[in-house]
């Protein structure tokens, strides 16, 4: 779920800004463990009070972008894909906060050998598609090369690489020609084995990704699978106006006694999009007639509403709330800002605590210390090298001393940020802090669509800019690797960080097979990078506050895709 | 000075069809008729404001029909216009001293005691307060406005002067005063006028010949006595029995009521125009059109545009045409 | 009347071609690359030449913009995405919805908004027009135009967002802004677009008060009016019949105006409320840099502009006679 | 005599305007007699229009202010009913305007104009009244009435206009026809044409005229009896013959004197009234007319500048001036 | 018969006799008299000049009141804002010290805020409707007084520039005339964000005075006083600018007064839709929608700069509708 939206929302969207770890002491960070073939087994474990059937009314600002799996990167696609799609392994909840990831059309969550570079899944009896076709290995395998085609840009690529090469599209260009891939095989209609070039420990994560949902063989359009998608999960789209609505229905071929993921509680669901996140957060404080049985999966109560519904005792009930399983950072161009004593003199300015009261303070936004999120971590460890939890409103003594040893006392700094009204704000702020210590902060707003395309070219002529990664599964090597990988225009490594030690130990650190050594690993990394070289400054992490209405059971935020899980959400009567 | 000659044809609207006029140095040519008629056309064709479409306009025996603004300079210092109304013939925004030295400024003369004192004197000609200098049009009664517009007329020292309607929009008492005043400025300064109304009455004061329009064509001109006394075309006798008169006379004057309005310039009737609502009309009128000739027993220079000519008098007719007055 | 109406809609037709051909060419000045924005964070530039290549830029300007004028005439057909009969207006960018149905889709709503809107400013308006210019001096007179000064100086963002606030969701008077079908349920039509409606009707109605005051006094002043007065016709046949013939005239002109421009998109207002009409579907366009659908969008707004000044001038001829027979 | 058809006492009319108070009509009186025509004559804002709109009815009571008494037929008029004042107008009373092109509804048909004044005064189906409306503009000369009644006004000439208008007044055989200025916008070929129509008209139904104008030859043609007003006034009252042919008032001198006519000698000069009207906010005291008239001497300075000659008698011919008849007699010598 | 004659008036002693009722007054000085006497107008005029001072001497102001509009008092001194970055004091933090309070979140003080901001949006909006006027009355002469081809062009501009629907339009293309001056990577001064905002409202709004103008053109290039300078030999130059433009004075004066207000709030709706003026410079229009983002829990905020801009637009009308009755007294009585 790495991918956080292209373009970052207007004002406090979920889906396109910060988000982290560590907010009020209550929270406690998710447990996620690999489950057994039992745990696989269906059906879902059903939340409290649940009761089945019903309309659900879900609304939110965009629509799904993509309903061809191929296509789901962003969180948000991935979340409502678990409603019509079905993916090799998945994340099951045992209990709040406790997850486990499981075999979802397979029937464990894989078996790995050779260390890692073999993977074996099995589907389960009795899966089929929405028209009563059983799903078959074909249909898996099929769905995977079809991702290597042309017209696929935007879904995940971290299988397709581990099975043929880096510039996997070189390599294979998909099924559609006749040619087929032979690092996957299907001995028979109910196994398939992925043979990677490398081991890949943590490869049944990978799976788990809505982008790498199934797609059947024989009902595949191409391009214009993405309008018309065909279900392997519990619900069939019925209708879709673009941008405006969906209504799902029940699936009749699905079984719930196969899925140990997806309660599907409700008969029906109603999807209303196009609405901003004000208006959302009005109407479900009002939580009038219809609107008590409406939810949403992202929209998040922004700031300005944020003192109303925290203050209303009887809204408590009706709230959910879940730190940003993101890592945010303002990133210095190291191609730029060459002395590091600066880059720390500024991590010692960070208005951090002003910031977040831009946000609408703690209850909207923490303020990690680390490059690593907490929540997406296993094996996560703290250490605050800047001060921020004893000076959260910055060290201005403490910059203004690294200054004066600096090259230059009184550095000038470009800071480039995505101009939208909050944004605009935390720059005043940013700028008012800096200032203090003496740097003067050169404010250059960039235009929203254009963010990405400024900050990602190599070279750019900003000092400073805020970005945004989410692991993909709860692991280093899906962050420190990427945001510190490869330099090119458009790669996520903002900082042009480029340390051959560090490269090497990132590369050691993937080829670990084992797991709790691999994380402990990415969390000495981490500390190590920010103490040596301190390419980025850790930004505040937001905090989703996400009301639902009084009719809406088992609503939850899932705390690694930072949205609201459709699995546990019931209508009560 | 010659004579000022101009003759002339106006496209798509024959507003102004083949006319021919000459106006004399000193002299005050009348053009009578009625709304529509293209009177003002004819003006501004001969101060040039329009360009003829075919046709020639001399002054002083130099062509001007389609001399350029650079050409015409000269010559618009000697052919002044005043307009019928005093209201939109003033600029609102100028002062009686702008509007007056306007032409001189635009001419570049440079009269000796300066323009303002110029001015002054011009406003004390037409009988204006000259302490009056800074005050807006606005400020003044339509007589007076008239009387503005005649002192800027003046200040460029014309030879001829185009009169559209001066009085038409003044109150009696006022139009007398106007044309008194008209009239004291031809005698002391030598002025030509070409005089265009549609009230016969006032014309014969001011005119020592009248030319009289019908739908774009001079049916009949003739000096002031012949028109007046001896009219021939049937035209000019309706027009002169039109003339509602305050004292009867001994002598009964003839009663002619014609039908309807002037027709439409863009579709003139054929032949003589002014067959649809003559009662003299016959085939031929319809086919052939009248020359302006001088017809027998006429003096020298009354020329008329008929083939069925009245007889001579303005006395013992009764032609009533009109469908309404005939119960 | 017929010569021209054509005249008039070959000059609209000429004018939208113009606008499109700004709209087009200046969006490839915008220094967004839709391509990037389709392609995700993380594109390869074989990946960005590929959906360039899929969205059709990387054709020159012109021939792309003739050929989504040609689609619109003759259809066009879509790589992968297959068939698009004409009018075509493309596949948007951002999730490849053929265009023309989105705006289909949408047009509904905007219409309705517009046109109940319309309905309720303009006969508050003129009524209070009249009233106030019959009433001219006295204090019905100032009420109405004191009032309707503060409603054309508030802003509909303003009193729209005091209104949600205040009559649905603090004390549910109001019910909430909602779309559904006219012909699903009429009752719900209304209820849902009651609200958007007397906003958009405060502000829109001082203007038509003001405007019908004013003709109004001119108009009763009139010779004519002043005949009929001296016919012995009554008070108010004198005004409805007589004064409010040439009363129309301007109103109608604005009326014109402020119609094209609704449906081309009350942007504020949709934005306000969370209705998805027009006026979000182009806010949403220029957000995403969805090309072909921001071309529609301006195209169907210039359109209701264009189209409802023809309107306005064939009503001129209906309402008088001179301009019909000249 | 019995009682005049129309009886005017001490009219005034004020107008209250951002400038001052505009005396328009001060102290006005004058009869009309069944069958007969008064012309009313005088310069441009003299109160002829003022007069006649009161009679009506149709001024603005916010900014107006109207004194006196108006009796018509016996009725008083000032301060009547709304509804009696619509009945009576377009009925007993009528009114024909100067200009025919905006003073008829350019948005209605010529027909539907004259028809609706016969509906609402006789209730007469929609037929009927368009078969009246043929009628009148049949009566009034206007050739093709069966299919001009369809047509607008723009679609007629100026003549034909206000043959249209008048076929209007006349459509209810009103008692009383007033005709502010109905031919000032017309050519005289017209005007005579109109005027003719007129006379014709009144012959036919007997009705009383006020013919406005500030025309006196259209006057002697037309009228039988003679009001002429100078601010707001009248100056003098008689009859035709009387008032044009002893003029008594050295206004009515004036206005006279400055008429071109085509009988008269071309040698002699056109002598005009000298100077302007007054204002209507600003009257001269005494005689309005003292700043412009040339006898003011003869009468004794004094009292033509502070006291205001009144017009006696009230019948037969009158004026208001100081000077004595002999002294008239004397200047008119 | 012999009628009277009078003195001869060709002199101008009779004039001058008469008392002149007003002396010397220009059209605009009449305009300023009836508008001194409009109370509505003067005290409208005063509040709008309120403004402008406002805006002209904010420096002043805030070196007065002591204050920066752009420190963040709320977060530099504790104590100020809670936790949600709400000022913690009663009605939005006002204070002796903090007269109307101070901003959530950034926690600056609103009244400087204020002063500065609307010196912004006035500064932005005078600007804008200075250069529309401009274009407007340079493109509505050319075409107007030029006719033929050039007319044709113009119009048709006109019809399409009208013909865009141009909030869609502005919010689609900002960036590109932003982009026109800059590169994507160079620092985007805040003058420039000003000028392309001034660009973006002038673009659409030249048109409407443009037609309003080349109308009153048309129509006064029919007026015999130009004719009347033609004939004297004036050269275009000097009809366009010494006959025409004086004339032309009053609507555009008109149209001005109306669209400055329209102008202000325009930029204040597209500070709504996000592509108006960008912080940290103050910005009465942004003010005002974070306003209306945030009343819920700070009312203060948004009735502040609400209130002023409610207060100013009215203002500018009521003064926009003064200064028309004020040139054009027809329509008042
Ligand atoms: N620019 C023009 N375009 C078209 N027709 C015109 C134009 N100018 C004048 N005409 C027409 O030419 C005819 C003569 O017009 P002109 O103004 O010369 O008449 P006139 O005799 O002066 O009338 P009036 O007594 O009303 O002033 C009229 O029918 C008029 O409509
Ligand atoms: N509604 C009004 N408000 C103020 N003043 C008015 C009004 N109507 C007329 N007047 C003034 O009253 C005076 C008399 O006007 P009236 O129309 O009666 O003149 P008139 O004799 O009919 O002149 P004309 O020959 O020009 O028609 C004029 O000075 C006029 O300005
Ligand atoms: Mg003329
Ligand atoms: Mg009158």
């Amino acid at each position: 779920q790495g991918n956080q939206g292209a373009p970052a929302a207007p004002s406090g969207s979920a889906s396109g800004e910060p988000g982290a770890p560590a907010p009020a002491a209550s929270y406690k960070p998710p447990t996620i463990t690999v489950g057994t073939a039992d745990d696989s087994k269906g059906p879902a474990i059903e939340p409290e009070g649940v009761v089945k059937g019903g309309t659900v009314t879900m609304i939110d600002r965009d629509d799904i972008g993509h309903l061809d799996p191929a296509q789901v990167y962003v969180n948000t696609m991935s979340n409502f894909g678990l409603l019509i799609g079905r993916t090799l392994t998945g994340y099951k909840r045992v209990g709040p906060g406790d997850y486990k990831l499981v075999g979802d059309l397979a029937t464990d969550s894989g078996t790995s050998s050779e260390g890692g570079k073999t993977w074996t899944f099995t589907l389960k009896d009795g899966v089929k598609w929405e028209d009563g076709t059983p799903i078959t290995s074909e249909d898996v395998k099929w769905s995977m090369e079809r991702t290597f085609a042309a017209f696929v840009t935007q879904g995940p690529t971290y299988i397709q690489q581990w099975l043929t090469d880096v510039d996997y599209k070189k390599a294979y260009q998909g099924p559609y020609d006749g040619k087929r891939l032979d690092s996957i095989e299907t001995p028979d209609d109910k196994t398939i084995v992925y043979k990677f070039k490398s081991p890949h420990a943590d490869a049944n994560y990978a799976f788990a990704m809505g982008g790498y949902g199934i797609v059947p063989k024989e009902k595949d359009t191409k391009e214009a699978y993405d309008k018309k998608p065909v279900s392997s999960g519990p619900y069939i789209i019925k209708s879709h106006v673009v941008d405006k609505s969906m209504d799902l229905e029940r699936n009749p071929n699905w079984d719930p006694a196969t899925d140990p993921i997806r309660g599907a509680y409700p008969d029906k669901w109603r999807l209303e999009f196009g609405q901003e996140n004000l208006q959302i957060t009005d109407r479900l404080m009002a939580d009038a007639g219809a609107d008590q049985t409406a939810f949403t999966f992202y929209a998040t109560v922004p700031p300005e509403r944020l003192q109303q519904v925290l203050g209303d005792a009887s809204l408590a009930p009706r709230l959910m709330k879940s730190p940003s399983p993101y890592g945010n950072y303002y990133y210095f161009n190291l191609d730029r800002v060459k002395d590091v004593k600066i880059r720390q003199a500024i991590n010692h300015a960070w208005p951090s605590k002003q910031i977040q009261q831009v946000y609408g303070g703690p209850a909207a936004a923490a303020l990690p210390t680390t490059i690593l999120n907490e929540n997406t971590t296993v094996g996560y460890e703290s250490y605050d090298l800047f001060g921020k939890e004893t000076k959260p409103e910055g060290d201005v003594e403490k910059a203004k001393q690294l200054l004066a040893e600096s090259s230059n006392p009184t550095p000038t700094i470009v800071y480039a940020y995505n101009q939208t009204p909050l944004q605009e704000q935390i720059t005043v702020v940013i700028k008012n802090a800096l200032e203090k210590a003496g740097i003067k902060v050169v404010a250059k707003p960039l235009d929203r669509k254009t963010y990405y395309d400024s900050i990602g070219k190599v070279k750019n002529d900003f000092d400073l800019y805020w970005g945004g990664w989410g692991a993909d599964w709860p692991s280093g090597t899906t962050v420190l690797p990427v945001i510190f990988g490869p330099i090119a225009d458009g790669a996520p490594n903002y900082s042009h960080l480029k340390d051959e030690a560090i490269t090497k130990e990132m590369d050691e650190i993937t080829a670990l097979t084992d797991i709790d050594a691999q994380n402990k690993a990415w969390m000495a990394l981490d500390k190590k990078i920010q103490e040596t070289i301190t390419p980025l400054v850790v930004a505040e992490n937001r905090i989703a506050n996400t009301l639902h209405g009084s009719k809406v059971g088992g609503a939850e935020i899932d705390p690694q895709s930072w949205v609201v899980s459709p699995n546990t959400i019931f209508v009560k009567q | 000075m010659g004579g000022v000659i101009f003759k002339h044809q106006v496209g798509k609207v024959h507003a102004v069809d083949g006319i021919d006029l000459t106006v004399h140095a000193g002299e005050t040519l009348g053009l009578v008729g009625e709304s529509g008629c293209g009177k003002s056309t004819a003006g501004r064709l001969a101060s040039r404001l329009l360009e003829p479409t075919a046709g020639s306009i001399k002054y002083a025996g130099r062509e001007i029909g389609h001399a350029k603004r650079r050409e015409l300079k000269p010559i618009r210092a000697e052919i002044q216009m005043i307009f019928q109304d005093p209201y939109s013939s003033l600029n609102p925004r100028h002062t009686v001293g702008t509007i007056v030295g306007g032409p001189m400024e635009i001419n570049g003369i440079n009269p000796p005691g300066g323009r303002d004192n110029r001015v002054r004197e011009l406003l004390e000609i037409v009988g204006l307060n000259p302490e009056h200098f800074n005050r807006f049009p606005h400020e003044f009664s339509g007589g007076q406005r008239q009387r503005i517009g005649v002192a800027r007329a003046l200040s460029l020292n014309p030879k001829l002067i185009i009169a559209d309607e001066p009085v038409s929009a003044l109150d009696v008492s006022i139009q007398a005063q106007v044309v008194n005043l008209l009239q004291q400025l031809q005698r002391d300064m030598g002025i030509a006028f070409l005089f265009i109304a549609h009230d016969l009455a006032i014309v014969r004061h001011f005119s020592q010949r009248v030319a009289v329009m019908y739908l774009g064509k001079i049916v009949e001109v003739a000096d002031r006595a012949s028109l007046y006394e001896r009219p021939r075309h049937p035209y000019t006798h309706a027009l002169l029995s039109a003339v509602p008169e305050v004292l009867e006379d001994s002598e009964p004057r003839e009663r002619i009521r014609l039908a309807g309005d002037v027709p439409s310039p863009i579709n003139p009737p054929s032949g003589c125009r002014f067959r649809t609502r003559c009662w003299k009309a016959q085939d031929k009128c319809a086919t052939e059109e009248p020359p302006l000739v001088r017809l027998e027993g006429n003096k020298e220079g009354h020329l008329t545009a008929c083939h069925f000519p009245e007889q001579p008098t303005v006395h013992g007719q009764d032609v009533v045409l009109d469908p309404a007055l005939q119960g | 009347m017929l010569p021209f109406i054509t005249r008039r809609t070959l000059g609209a037709v000429v004018t939208l071609v113009i606008i499109s051909a700004v709209t087009f060419f200046l969006f490839f000045a915008v220094p967004a690359d839709p391509a990037r924005l389709a392609c995700g964070k993380v594109c390869p530039p074989e990946l960005l030449e590929q959906a360039r290549h899929n969205l059709g830029l990387d054709q020159p300007l012109f021939v792309q913009f003739v050929a989504w004028l040609a689609g619109i005439f003759v259809g066009r057909d879509y790589e992968g995405l297959g068939a698009c009969p004409a009018p075509c207006l493309g596949y948007s960018f951002v999730n490849r919805a053929p265009v023309f149905e989105t705006i289909l889709d949408r047009l509904p709503l905007t219409i309705s908004l517009t046109i109940g809107a319309a309905a309720v400013f303009l006969t508050f308006g003129v009524a209070t027009g009249i009233i106030a210019a019959l009433r001219q001096g006295r204090p019905l007179d100032k009420i109405a135009s004191v009032s309707s000064l503060i409603g054309a100086s508030v802003q509909i963002y303003f009193i729209g967002t005091l209104a949600m606030y205040f009559l649905v969701y603090q004390n549910q008077i109001l019910w909430r802004p909602r779309y559904v079908e006219f012909s699903q349920d009429p009752i719900g039509w209304a209820q849902g677009l009651l609200l958007p409606w007397l906003v958009l009707a405060i502000i829109f109605t001082a203007n038509y008060t003001r405007m019908t005051r004013s003709t109004m006094v001119e108009q009763l002043s009139e010779d004519y009016v002043r005949t009929a007065r001296a016919k012995g016709m009554s008070g108010r046949s004198v005004v409805m019949r007589f004064a409010m013939r040439g009363t129309l005239t301007p109103i109608i002109t604005i009326f014109g105006v402020d119609l094209g421009a609704l449906i081309g998109g009350a942007i504020i207002t949709e934005q306000t409320f969370g209705l998805q009409g027009l006026g979000q579907l182009s806010v949403r366009a220029v957000t995403y840099s969805d090309l072909p659908m921001l071309m529609a969008t301006v195209l169907v707004a210039a359109a209701a502009i264009v189209v409802f000044n023809i309107i306005v001038d064939v009503l001129y001829a209906f309402i008088d006679p001179r301009v019909r027979l000249s | 005599m019995s009682t005049p058809f129309l009886s005017v006492r001490d009219l005034t009319v004020d107008f209250h305007t951002e400038d001052g108070v505009v005396h328009a009509v001060d102290g006005l009186s004058f009869d009309v007699e069944k069958g007969t025509t008064l012309g009313i004559v005088g310069e441009s804002g003299s109160g002829k229009s003022v007069t006649n709109l009161t009679v009506l009815g149709l001024h603005n009571p916010e900014t107006t202010k109207i004194g006196g008494e108006i009796r018509l037929d016996g009725e008083e008029l000032i301060g009547a009913s709304r509804s009696t004042m619509e009945k009576l107008r377009g009925n007993k009373v009528a009114m024909i305007f100067q200009d025919p092109l905006t003073s008829l509804s350019p948005y209605h048909t010529i027909g539907k104009q004259i028809s609706e004044v016969y509906r609402k005064h006789t209730g007469a189906s929609r037929a009927e009244a368009r078969d009246r409306a043929i009628e009148m503009l049949t009566r009034v000369g206007i050739p093709q009435p069966k299919t001009r009644v369809d047509d607008y006004p723009h679609q007629f000439s100026g003549g034909m206009r206000q043959r249209a208008m008048i076929a209007m007044a006349l459509v209810c055989d009103p008692d009383l026809l007033i005709a502010d200025e109905p031919t000032t916008a017309l050519d005289v070929t017209v005007q005579a044409q109109i005027l003719d129509l007129l006379k014709e008209l009144q012959d036919q139904t007997g009705a009383s005229i006020i013919l406005i104008t500030h025309d006196l030859g259209v006057v002697a043609n037309t009228a039988h009896d003679v009001l002429v007003m100078y601010a707001g006034r009248a100056v003098e009252r008689g009859t035709v013959r009387e008032v044009l042919h002893e003029p008594r008032h050295p206004y009515t001198w004036g206005l006279l004197a400055s008429m071109p006519r085509l009988t008269a000698s071309v040698d002699v000069p056109l002598r005009p009234v000298r100077g302007t009207p007054p204002s209507l906010i600003n009257v001269p005291p005494g005689c309005p007319f003292h700043p412009r008239c040339d006898y003011m001497e003869l009468a004794g300075p004094g009292l033509c500048r502070s006291e205001r000659p009144e017009l006696s008698p009230h019948r037969g011919h009158g004026d208001a001036c100081y000077l004595t008849l002999a002294q008239k007699r004397e200047i008119q010598k | 018969m012999t009628i009277p004659a009078p003195a001869t008036t060709t002199t101008g002693e009779a004039l001058a006799a008469k008392t002149p009722e007003t002396v010397g007054r220009s059209p605009g000085q009449l305009m300023w008299l009836r508008f001194r006497r409009d109370r509505t107008g003067i005290v409208s005029a005063v509040v709008v000049i309120f403004f402008f001072l406002v805006a002209l001497l904010a420096p002043v102001i805030a070196w007065l009141y002591g204050k920066d509009p752009y420190a963040l008092y709320g977060q530099d001194t504790p104590g100020l804002l809670n936790d949600y970055g709400y000022p913690i004091l009663p009605n939005g933090g006002i204070s002796s010290e903090f007269w109307f309070g101070i901003e959530p979140g950034l926690g600056r003080d609103v009244f400087t805020q204020l002063v500065y901001g609307i010196r912004t949006s006035l500064s932005i909006a005078v600007t804008a409707t200075v250069i529309a006027t401009a274009i407007g009355i340079v493109m509505g002469i050319v075409a107007g007084y030029a006719g033929g081809k050039t007319d044709y062009f113009i119009g048709r501009l006109i019809d399409i520039v009208l013909s865009f629907p141009s909030v869609l339009f502005i919010i689609a293309f900002m960036p590109v005339v932003e982009n026109l001056f800059v590169r994507p990577d160079e620092e985007t001064p805040i003058w420039l964000r000003a000028v392309t905002l001034v660009i973006a409202l002038t673009v659409f709004q030249w048109a409407g005075l443009a037609r309003l103008l080349r109308g009153q053109v048309l129509s006064l290039r029919e007026r015999e006083f130009v004719e009347a300078a033609k004939v004297t030999g004036a050269s275009p130059a000097r009809i366009v600018f010494k006959e025409l433009l004086p004339n032309l004075w009053t609507p555009i004066l008109i149209q001005s007064t109306l669209l400055l207000p329209a102008l202000v709030t325009a930029e204040a709706a597209l500070s709504f839709l996000g592509v108006g003026m960008i912080e940290p410079i103050p910005d009465w229009g942004r003010m005002f929608r974070r306003g209306t983002e945030i009343y819920q829990n700070d009312i203060t905020y948004l009735i502040f700069p609400g209130v002023a801009l409610l207060i100013f637009v009215i203002a500018f009308n009521l003064l926009g509708d003064s200064v028309r009755d004020a040139f054009d007294p027809k329509l008042k009585r």
